[in-house]
């Protein structure tokens, strides 16, 4: 049956052993793409969705019309958000593997997505992230002892208890709760956007998934709803172009960007270096003008890397080459605009090390003060009582039984 | 007070409560402009204009993912879905999202979002318009699930749904859209004018969810029953000659398992009796918790009768409905049996 | 709130009492559509999505590059098969008013569809229709009779008495079983495509919705797959404007057509004009062609439009203009063959008439042979045993035990 | 015979099947390449190609809509859905297709799917990588599904499930997959070895779909029960040394209601037992269904034991999961009524 099989079946890049080959990324030089006006119809702009957007050439100049013109002072900051989420990645990794927390996911090598889109938006805009988005808090100021409390699941987990590590969520910081099921978020966002518009405001929703997920339903729903109703909303594809041990080209990839999804919906979609922290800022802050002047969603594709595994029950040397991400044409964005920054003579090696020592320390001294309310293990843990709570907003009956139940079982 | 049947009383309902609250919003397939395939929006758009009242893409799951959305910013949403066959491509939403959002993130996020939609047969539906999907809702813990049997209950519930702040499935059983029905097809249609429960407030007023009735006193067995069966099983028992009583459960989650345990307790005999298929179906629930509360009172198992096992079909709709006949001889036989 | 609302409500082209106005739809002069090669890459074919392939002109001639050359004799076939559908759905209609059937929906206007479509696609095709196909069994030459103790529910009816009317199928037809869902099919499709690319095969699979269905999750699974694995697999969208009263902007057909989804998932989408039966006959031929020839899937829109009621529950008149079809640009498909056959000298008025009284008596006979074997109120009825038949290959005890209680009850 | 756990006895089943069929072939996310996240089909796509042994897009609708197009055509799939936490986006295919083709089509149409999906907790997963959704399948008609609990069954199981011309969920407890597990998550994992059912044949075998196992003999009481907590049942009988006999259900539809009613007419007892959330859980389906059969035999209530009515929370897990203690609560609880 195999042998006359005529069914395409996508092709990984390279899999364990073979050379990586990433002659199908298609990139365009930096400075090369136009930037539209922000009243641009869709359909006039689709080539922004075959092309990529970007701003930090070979030489680490920032150059073309994209070019956002940040202070070097937004630029650090910038850089000490990514840098400060990778320092908190790593620990947490290293924590779970010393069976401190059940389960860890890094966005190594993707930090500049949240960051540079978080800072490209208004702190009054709601996010709705996926799971690889905690630079979205960090560049929000969410304390990283916040953080960490929710993946210990210890007496300050803002969920109570009830969810993996790194499902976090920030009411006053206008960040979602965090779904296990992926995608459910992105037409979410678009109906928050479209209650945003039926009250007349100028806030505007952004929501991220990655591209193994735009294979969900509920990106479908996302792009036709926004789409119809013009709503004032985000919708970005981290590209990593992994999902799990599937390639990209499983979601679709081969055949077309992600970004070109949008036009058939009569939205723009437009593709960015993801690993450009500058472009990736540009490109957010002309999606969110759009929305904010009432000319519609933008659906935007960050192309970049999965550096690292999946999470921490994966292991990708299964499926993929060891030496991918230094491979990776696009680089690494804390890298890229270090040497920008470097560039400008506002940045050096010294004051690098310095940051990251400084980083590090936070985050150790933040680590110590999470774990003093309660690990997983050990020390002082939920009430739980709380088991029983917060399923609905008063305690029904049969909940109150079950509740005394339990409390009986415990002695 | 005015008569109203209960495509009227529902769409009072959704006026009162409009008026009332400039955050509630409708939105469903064909419910704008048409103002619904069974007229329950009819004028609200007109009224309320369409950014209140919107016609939505023909996409369940996008009707209740955005629905969602919008009630975390503020909004009252009051979603249709057209009938309860449609309801599956929405049951991840339902399911993963909207039963869970309080929970999962520490009360901090919740969505009060009312989805109504048209359940049951007795229409010629066939298979994809008469089902009645209330056990795979009533499973998810963080949903409230209702069915009212009658024009009064149906406004009431409705507006306490649409105040609630926990999301409610709201199952219209639309075969007593325009009467009630006591489970003999050949029989002209009633309307809703001779019923008590059809004269309805015009304005604001509540029925509680979490409330069983007794929708009619009796001694010699209970009949456990909501939506259309509250009337097919009171035509049964007056058929019979058997002074049932007949618990009305209105509300499916939260369950009111005193009023029906109190009735059994009582009466030491049950039937519980639902149109949705009988296998794993809400009568399994009802009969495990009244038989664990009412163990010693009772002096015959507790029968269910309800819909066989196999989907609605068009020409059989009759030989499926769960009606007068199959109620009484289950009385019979827990009348008979000792 | 209204006041204030920036939301965007897609607008109907007119409302009861106004004058129909179709200036939305764009409509591409008959033969000024380029006909490309069937190996042609979806990316360099995206316009065909954006125009609207037609071969017939105003003066009823064939002409342009998709011009099919089908014999007389071919046209004739396609014009008697059109008027048999409509006269079969009249018929029933008038059947359903007199409370003989319980429902039924027509075709009317949209006859070219399934009509044109299927005679393009061979025989061994597998065909995965949505309700408004009857065409489609009526071209593969399944007798009325058949369709008409479907829509009875009668002691013959293919479906046992468990669908609803116009609810279809015909295995030896390979026709597939419709549903009461809409848009399940469409994916489906697509697996039984996978399926045939599996076996080696050159069958294609073929399947339709409306446009209102687009909006559904399936319709965006169908495009995912079929891309991603080159399903040999025709999906076409009927686009007749409505969705019982809600008209296409609400599905997303504000913004763009229909046909140019197909771009962004990499399949070629292709936009035309479903009243033309020649344009509708050579899209799909050129569909085929590119499906046997290993070269993937196509999206299909065919625009046309629902000339009557959406059911015999619907009334349009609530919704939308009384002479709205009477107006519709693209005129009748049938009207429209009739009088290129005509121009031809192939047919003619009398000819016509002639064949309309033949195929009213067959109906009429048609009809007289369906009632014999019972209605929904008269005659012999199907053994409600078969109730619990078909659950499942095996009854399992459960069913055994209710189909005996059944029999006890009925005495 | 060979010693196996239960993912190696899954992974042979479908490589026995894969080599006798050849229209048997498997798709869903990481199924191909890699093996699947928890390895289930590890090697089989090495052994079968790329065109038997399918990765996905992550579309569980488009998976199992797709599925039943290739079914139609002839082909044997079987879908691995990744979590069964998962399979809601897919439940409008399988609800309103899947489980009706061959009804609605008077029998001419079928798709003879077999959907495995890992389910269960206990695996510190949280609130979407723990649930037990068998009550929203049980309900459909149309659908037979199953849970096994060790490898044996699991293998035999599956090898009947891909045979089987209808539609099977089969559900896979993952907290099983390396080891049984006693509901002590303090104790050491136990490795399938030293269980009797952990030897399993290396080729073709079946467990026929529809018959229930009794897993331990007794007199005193009756525990039905199905998946892990079988295994936990058998703990917690053993500790509290009362003389339980323990019904692995093994098949939820068609259930084998025979065994089910045949052990509770002999001990008089019952407690019924899973994983799943309680409330509208396929427990009461067990519940109405003994004690109507056995009414007159029972000599006490019978009780649930069950997931409390929350989601599966991430911190409390152990106080969720329904272990030992409050088994032996419910079974001293029946033994002492009278
Ligand atoms: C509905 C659903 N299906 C499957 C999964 C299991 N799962 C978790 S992450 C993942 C891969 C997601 O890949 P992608 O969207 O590309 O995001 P990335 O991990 O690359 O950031 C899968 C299949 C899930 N969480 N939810
Ligand atoms: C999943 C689902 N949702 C809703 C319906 C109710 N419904 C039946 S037909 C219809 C309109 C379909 O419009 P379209 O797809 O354009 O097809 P048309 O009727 O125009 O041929 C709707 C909403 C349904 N049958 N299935
Ligand atoms: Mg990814
Ligand atoms: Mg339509």
């Amino acid at each position: 049956m195999t042998t006359k099989s005529r069914l395409h079946v996508p092709k990984a890049h390279a899999r364990p052993g073979e050379t990586p080959d990433f002659s199908y990324v298609q990139i365009s030089p930096a400075g090369a793409v136009a930037r539209p006006e922000i009243n641009a119809p869709a359909g006039d702009i689709a080539d922004l969705a075959n092309s990529m957007v970007r701003v930090l050439d070979e030489e680490h100049r920032a150059i073309g019309p994209w070019h956002p013109h940040l202070d070097p002072g937004e630029l650090q900051i910038g850089l000490r958000h990514m840098l400060l989420t990778r320092l908190y990645d790593n620990r947490m990794q290293r924590m779970q593997r010393q069976g401190k927390i059940s389960f860890y996911m890094r966005a190594y090598g993707e930090e500049a997505v949240s960051v540079a889109q978080c800072m490209a938006l208004r702190p009054t805009d709601m996010l709705f992230p996926a799971y690889r988005n905690q630079g979205l808090q960090i560049t929000r100021g969410r304390p990283l002892e916040a953080l960490m409390c929710q993946a210990l699941s210890n007496t300050r987990d803002m969920c109570k208890g009830r969810q993996l590590p790194v499902m976090y969520h920030w009411k006053e910081g206008n960040l979602f709760t965090q779904s296990g099921n992926l995608a459910t978020q992105f037409p979410q966002a678009v109906g928050w956007a479209m209650a945003a518009a039926i009250k007349g405001e100028d806030r505007l929703a952004a929501s991220w998934l990655g591209e193994g997920s735009t294979a969900e339903a509920d990106f479908h729903y996302a792009l036709l709803f926004a789409a119809v109703y013009q709503a004032p909303v985000i919708l970005n594809i981290t590209n990593n172009q992994w999902a799990i041990s599937t390639f990209q080209g499983f979601a679709g990839g081969e055949q077309r960007s992600f970004a070109a999804r949008g036009g058939g919906y009569g939205l723009p979609g437009i593709r960015v270096d993801g690993n450009d922290f500058l472009a990736t800022y540009a490109v957010t802050t002309w999606a969110a003008e759009r929305a904010r002047n009432g000319h519609g969603p933008t659906l935007v594709e960050l192309v970049t890397y999965r550096g690292g595994a999946h999470s921490t029950s994966d292991d990708p040397s299964r499926y993929r080459p060891k030496d991918d991400y230094e491979l990776w044409p696009l680089g690494d964005p804390i890298e890229r605009l270090k040497q920008h920054l470097i560039r400008l003579g506002e940045w050096s090696d010294e004051r690098h090390a310095t940051l990251e020592a400084e980083l590090e320390q936070h985050v150790t001294d933040s680590w110590k003060r999470a774990t003093s309310y309660g690990t997983l293990t050990e020390g002082p843990r939920l009430d739980p009582d709380l088991l029983f709570e917060d399923v609905f907003k008063e305690m029904p009956e049969h909940l109150k039984r079950q509740q005394a139940q339990l409390r009986a079982l415990r002695g | 007070m005015a008569i109203m049947n209960m495509l009227q009383a529902l769409n009072s309902a959704l006026d009162t409560m409009m008026a009332r609250d400039s955050s509630v919003v409708l939105m469903g397939e064909d419910v704008g402009y048409f103002g619904g395939v069974f007229r329950v929006t009819e004028g609200l758009q007109r009224k309320y204009g369409e950014h209140r009242v919107l016609d939505s893409p023909i996409a369940e799951g996008g009707i209740v993912a955005t629905a969602i959305g919008m009630a975390v910013h503020g909004l009252r949403p009051v979603a249709e879905i057209q009938f309860a066959d449609y309801i599956y491509p929405a049951y991840d939403q339902i399911v993963s999202e909207l039963a869970r959002l309080r929970y999962r993130s520490g009360g901090d996020f919740f969505a009060p979002v009312t989805i109504r939609t048209p359940c049951g047969g007795g229409i010629r539906g066939g298979q994809t318009h008469s089902q009645s999907p209330e056990a795979v809702f009533a499973h998810v813990c963080g949903l409230k699930v209702v069915m009212p049997s009658n024009p009064y209950d149906a406004k009431g519930l409705l507006i306490t749904a649409i105040e609630d702040e926990d999301p409610v499935i709201f199952l219209e059983p639309k075969r007593l859209y325009n009467g009630p029905f006591y489970g003999d097809p050949e029989k002209p249609a009633q309307p809703w004018n001779d019923h008590p429960k059809g004269e309805v407030p015009e304005g604001y007023y509540t029925v509680p969810i979490g409330q069983a009735e007794i929708a009619r006193e009796g001694r010699a067995v209970t009949i456990v029953t909501y939506g259309t069966m509250v009337h097919v099983a009171q035509a049964a028992a007056h058929t019979a000659g058997i002074d049932a009583e007949i618990i009305d459960v209105r509300s499916i989650v939260p369950l009111d398992l005193a009023t029906l345990t109190e009735s059994v307790k009582k009466t030491g005999r049950c039937i519980v009796v639902h149109e949705a298929t009988g296998f794993g179906g809400f009568g399994g629930e009802l009969v495990a918790s009244i038989q664990e509360a009412c163990f010693w009172h009772l002096e015959a198992p507790i029968l269910r009768v309800a819909g066989w096992d196999t989907p609605y079909p068009h020409a059989f709709e009759w030989e499926y409905f769960p009606g007068p006949a199959r109620i009484i001889a289950a009385l019979k036989s827990v009348m008979e049996a000792s």
